[in-house]
């Protein structure tokens, strides 16, 4: 579990929560920790695949080892629920996917969001709400308008929904006669964001929370634009065959819920505003 | 001791032809029959195994965005070998030019380009708008040196037009250019280097001058030296196009391939498909390299045969008597 | 047409071909224990590719050839030939020492190491014993001085004479010398010919490729004339040298006298 | 026509030294000053551009982790380079066996691992874990093959620990290894050829075995011609290194990098950070490079010297006379 | 003092050093148009480097060196010696032919393009009429067959006349020959000095360094044995051939006659 409480660096290099409490811990249900399949309960261990670039989802934290972020302290009490301990792996975004289905990884944490057809690949748990949020340079220089960014640069993370999102925009915009939009698809979000504070694309687009933290983490270089859109649920990722332990996965994010221990750790990270009340499995979206 | 004449049909019988029964040499045959056992089973797990969903990636390693991506390779290699090459030139004359200065600017060059990782290279050079950009705006300084100096309007593109020059293709051109300068300096130096002097001294007891004597006389020459790298250079670079996706530039063959695993969650069919495609294109041009260093190797040089008949004639001094 | 071990190099007939060219053409000889027999010819006569062939560096086409009784490479079962495995190839090579034009020496090692390296790992001597012999052997072709000198130390005459006493630590029961002086510079010449008369005199079979006449003169017990892959003339060294009969020798000794 | 004895001191005046006012050559001086302004003008904007973060850089470049990070680069490299030679001395002595199953599995290996570039073998090679997973799952083939043959230990183990093989640390080195294998393999093979074949005859007259030959007369001397290109393979490699981006290897220097460029969005200064660590790295490599070239440039091979000094006298033929 | 038009050569106290050897140490002579004069000496004597020295392929640090009344390399204005731009030397190259030991044809030139290369390039002859006259030249050094042909294609002694022919098309005033045939097979001598008699006889200036004493004794108007980087003797080839004054010229003719 990383809690990296130190934070420093000239320009709030850390990116450790704001609150200084510690991550509440959660006791073990039986009743759960009995659904969970025997080939992952075995050692008592779950391993994670997590593209640990996606502050403050999942990240590094500044001793270059550990990963941390909201959905690592989360998962880690969902892993505690189930008797488990959680254990996060680097991945490349979008390899996670089909590393759970071949079994190299036993879930998936790192911000997916649930659509059809990552549902077709896998079965997902909802655990949080995250929308589509952009974001500019401060002052908005290029003036940038999300709903019509055409003939622009824009950054998104490879492999993400906003890729499928920002394509559609730029065919909008050749429909409408008008220049496509240049989509510079980057391998790690924070290359995305890096390359909006740089000057380099015009704006980034990305899940609403690391769009709030870049935002914070750049000391005003950066700035919201335009509104949350298309609010959809993050989901674990689990083998498509395992429904079974879906459930039990849901029913441990549920107890968190319950018992006020979820909210504390979005609270921790200022993510608050995600929190849902409903887990579900295999959610109907889009 | 005892030898008659040579005329062997007077013999009684001819020594007969030797036929014997062969070695056999069974640890041979084991490791053969390791190897061809060990092949059987990939290709066997390689068309069973449903990982590699073969369908799937036939259907997908050729549409047209992978068509598009292959020739971008192909042009980014060809135009980066290009800019490379002319680049290695310039620096190699500068690394023999007798100012210190000239030469040490090359030395510098050359082991900055050297010694950096392509892909840390790339990197870098993608991020180079932010530099330019930001400079432009926050200094005044660039204004004085315009004003001292004859040759701004190089510096003026350079500074203003940073976040359009370093991003996609002309960025990964840019590094991968750059960074080829360097090989193919050291290259070019060899190979004026290999040039017996005597070929120039030769030249300017004619009356050339420097320039005409370098160009005329020891480049042509040099380059039965430089050609045959040249080649290989240009292999290694069609394989460093797939760092690109770093810069990322997202028209290349790499990029496309993997776009399309990201998407459709297939990430080992178009890693396979990555590995034939570059296979494919890799083999061409090593056999066009095959062709290139046989023919580049008989040499047309005097130096060479020259330097071959010294040395077989030292070889012979003996059994020639 | 059998090996009877009277003779200690016995030739039956040899022939070899590289390719289509046929570049010995039916070779016979015989070669006594203690014999030393030299052969001349012009270039590309065969005569190394005879000496290679004694002991097996090249496989014949056709013939026999036996040394010591034993037939080169091959054994004779069921009236069959079969090729011999590459240890008994190499088991057989032990007992004949084999000097070559270009010295062949190993550079990396010490004079006492390349004569010592074969003894110890072929044939298993003890280190120190194949060291003290070793070091006998250097001192008898008088290289005393030189035993921790790489070759690349040494001139070429004494590098010959290493090579000569390399191959003599094997203990052979013969040597074959394939044009052993003529890489050196006129005056090393001469050492290494002494080394080689001492040898002669000391019983040694030896198989002599060479141009010096005069050694072959004074120490060959019988000179063969090779041309275009046979054997032209053979006999006593004095006789053929001062009278040849065949043409082609004639025609030869007319131009290297 | 005219020529005195050569007591020159009784001569009137001895002719006097030559002091002449040398050429100007303007051209270069200009060349020099646009080189020394450039170079100026670029210190100059790294010293003020605020987007170089240098005191960020400094504080963040040494971090306990990045030292970390460089320190798992070198052994990462030093490890790649172990297996790699190890593995090309196999593939070198397989791709010259008269066995042509042997040799021509050595040389699909060797144009597999040649022709397809690194990082797209690193990113397979990573996902490779997915494969064996659900091969062992999935299939009951491998049990029939098991019973087949008599390695199942080595088949099973890579069967079944494929997730834990392919991953970080252990899948990058593996691709390195594999893919420096390769190389090394071409290397050592000219490396064996280079040895005049007069020292392995010599050697099988003195009655030593084919295996006994390799070992003790031709490798050693092979190693004067392998050694230096092993040299520039390691830095290469070192180099490469920064490639295991894609594995990923968390534990390597340029992801921790660029790890701390992401969690602060620093991106150019620890860009910089990068070059400056590899600049730093590679030029230690290149100096001790450049020694060991030095010293096996010399040579301690007599064949080397004799064809020197066959050259040598070659070309004395005349002016000795 | 000074490089009156009288002679085609003239050095005066010219000294030479390649970092602390002295290599030249004050070499004094007179070649008169029209003459041929052979230079001889031992191995490191200094003959190459003078020659260079005549035209400028090696700058002499001390003494004056004129060609055809002009000073190699400097030009004297003011009492002050400035050195010449690389063009000047180049235009003064152009009057100076020089033919070399290792020929130094340009390989990948045919012969008729390594004779027109100059004449085209550097003096701007028209291509046609430098073609016309090179073959010319070949034809007049016996290759008037082989005007197409590579330098690998060639003899030594072919190689060496094409090089006389390049010099030649330069329309030089003064001929430098450096040991031009002893890189020669020996029965290839013959057709290059053949050549040089012919050039002499049309009454070109040369100075020849050679060790054909033949060709010296019949061509050479004079004959400079130089030692150490001294003339040691000099005069008529006959008198220093047969009669040397010195005890160095000598013992050197005692051992090269
Ligand atoms: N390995 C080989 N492959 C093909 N031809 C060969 C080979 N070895 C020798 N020859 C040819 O066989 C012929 C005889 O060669 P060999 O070396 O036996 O002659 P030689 O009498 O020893 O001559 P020399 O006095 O030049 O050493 C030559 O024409 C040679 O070119
Ligand atoms: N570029 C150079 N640098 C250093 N030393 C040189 C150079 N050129 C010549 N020398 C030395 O100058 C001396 C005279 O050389 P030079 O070639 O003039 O002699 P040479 O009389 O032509 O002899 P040879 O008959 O061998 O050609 C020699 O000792 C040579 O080693
Ligand atoms: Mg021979
Ligand atoms: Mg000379």
């Amino acid at each position: 579990g990383g809690d990296s409480g130190d934070t420093g660096g000239s320009t709030g290099a850390g990116g450790a929560p704001d609150t200084g409490e510690p991550l509440p811990s959660v006791a073990a249900d039986d009743a759960l920790a009995a659904r969970v399949p025997p080939a992952v309960a075995e050692d008592g261990v779950i391993t994670v695949g997590s593209d640990s670039t996606y502050a403050p989802s999942e990240f590094l934290a500044e001793d270059g080892q550990t990963i941390i972020g909201f959905d690592v302290d989360l998962f880690e009490l969902v892993a505690q629920k189930l008797g488990l301990d959680a254990q996060f792996e680097t991945a490349p975004f979008d390899s996670i996917i089909a590393g759970v289905g071949s079994g190299r990884y036993e879930v998936g944490v790192s911000s997916f969001t649930i659509n059809p057809e990552r549902l077709e690949q896998a079965t997902m748990v909802s655990y949080f709400d995250a929308g589509t949020q952009w974001a500019t340079r401060a002052g908005n220089p290029d003036g940038v308008d999300p709903d019509n960014a055409c003939g622009l640069s824009i950054a998104v993370q490879r492999g993400t929904v906003q890729v499928d999102d920002i394509t559609a925009r730029s065919q909008a915009c050749e429909t409408a006669g008008q220049e496509p939009i240049t989509i510079d698809q980057y391998d790690a979000q924070s290359d995305a964001t890096a390359a909006v504070v740089s000057g380099r694309d015009a704006a980034v687009l990305a899940d609403s929370p690391v769009m709030a933290y870049a935002v914070a983490q750049t000391n005003g270089q950066l700035e919201l634009l335009g509104d949350i859109y298309d609010s959809a649920p993050y989901g674990y990722v689990l083998p498509q065959d395992q429904a079974d332990f879906a459930q039990a996965v849901r029913d441990a994010v549920q107890a968190l819920i319950d018992d006020g221990t979820y909210t504390q750790v979005l609270e921790r990270w200022g993510v608050q505003d995600g929190a849902i009340d409903d887990p579900t499995v295999d959610p109907t979206v889009g | 001791m005892a030898a008659e004449a040579p005329d062997t049909t007077a013999r009684p019988a001819p020594p007969e032809q030797i036929r014997a029964v062969p070695v056999r040499h069974p640890g041979r045959w084991v490791a053969a029959a390791v190897i061809a056992v060990l092949a059987a089973m990939f290709v066997h797990m390689l068309a069973t195994n449903p990982v590699f969903q073969w369908d799937f990636m036939l259907d997908n390693m050729f549409t047209p965005a992978v068509l598009r991506g292959a020739r971008t390779t192909l042009v980014m290699t060809v135009a980066a070998m290009v800019l490379g090459v002319l680049l290695g030139i310039v620096l190699a004359v500068m690394r023999l030019s007798p100012n210190p200065v000239v030469s040490g600017a090359a030395w510098t060059y050359i082991w900055f380009f050297r010694a950096i990782p392509r892909i840390v290279l790339l990197f870098f050079i993608a991020n180079l708008g932010a530099l330019y950009a930001r400079y432009e705006f926050g200094f005044p300084f660039d204004r004085q040196l315009m004003d001292l100096l004859g040759f701004q309007a190089d510096w003026r593109l350079f500074g203003f037009d940073g976040n359009e020059i370093f991003v996609g293709f002309t960025a990964g051109l840019l590094g991968l250019a750059l960074s080829e300068g360097a090989y193919m300096a050291e290259i070019v130096r060899a190979g004026i280097q290999s040039v017996d002097p005597g070929q120039a001294e030769a030249a300017h007891a004619l009356g050339m001058s420097r320039g005409r004597t370098m160009r005329r006389i020891v480049l042509p020459q040099a380059m039965r030296v430089i050609i045959p790298p040249t080649g290989n250079e240009t292999i290694a670079m069609l394989k460093d196009t797939s760092l690109l996706i770093a810069v990322p530039v997202t028209t290349e063959l790499n990029f496309q391939l993997r776009a399309i695993g990201s998407r459709t969650f297939q990430i080992i069919p178009m890693a396979v498909a990555s590995i034939l495609w570059y296979l494919a294109l890799t083999s061409l041009l090593m056999i066009g390299q095959y062709f290139l260093e046989k023919r580049f190797s008989r040499g047309f040089g005097a130096t060479e045969t020259r330097a071959q008949r010294a040395a077989r004639r030292a070889a012979d001094v003996g059994s020639q008597k | 047409m059998t090996g009877d071990g009277a003779a200690m190099v016995r030739a039956e007939g040899v022939r070899k071909s590289f390719g289509h060219v046929e570049v010995l053409k039916g070779i016979d000889l015989e070669v006594a224990p203690g014999e030393v027999v030299c052969v001349i010819g012009p270039s590309g006569s065969g005569k190394s590719t005879f000496l290679r062939c004694i002991n097996h560096l090249e496989k014949i086409d056709a013939g026999r050839l036996w040394v010591d009784g034993h037939l080169v490479g091959y054994r004779e079962r069921g009236g069959k030939l079969h090729e011999l495995r590459d240890r008994e190839v190499a088991a057989q090579r032990r007992d004949i020492g084999m000097v070559f034009q270009r010295f062949n020496l190993f550079p990396h090692m010490t004079a006492l190491e390349n004569v010592v390296e074969a003894p110890v790992g072929v044939k298993g001597v003890r280190r120190e014993e194949a060291r003290a012999r070793g070091v006998e052997l250097l001192e008898r072709v008088g290289l005393g001085e030189r035993v921790h000198n790489y070759p690349n130390q040494l001139s070429g005459g004494q590098q010959q004479r290493v090579a000569i006493a390399r191959a003599l630590a094997m203990e052979p029961k013969l040597m074959l010398f394939d044009e052993p002086t003529s890489a050196l510079d006129p005056e090393l010449v001469g050492e290494v010919l002494d080394v080689m008369r001492g040898l002669a005199e000391s019983g040694m079979t030896m198989v002599v490729v060479t141009h010096e006449m005069g050694f072959a003169r004074e120490v060959g017990d019988s000179l063969v004339f090779m041309d275009d892959g046979v054997v032209v003339e053979a006999g006593d060294p004095r006789r053929v040298l001062t009278d040849p009969q065949h043409p082609r020798t004639q025609a030869f000794l007319s131009k290297v006298l």
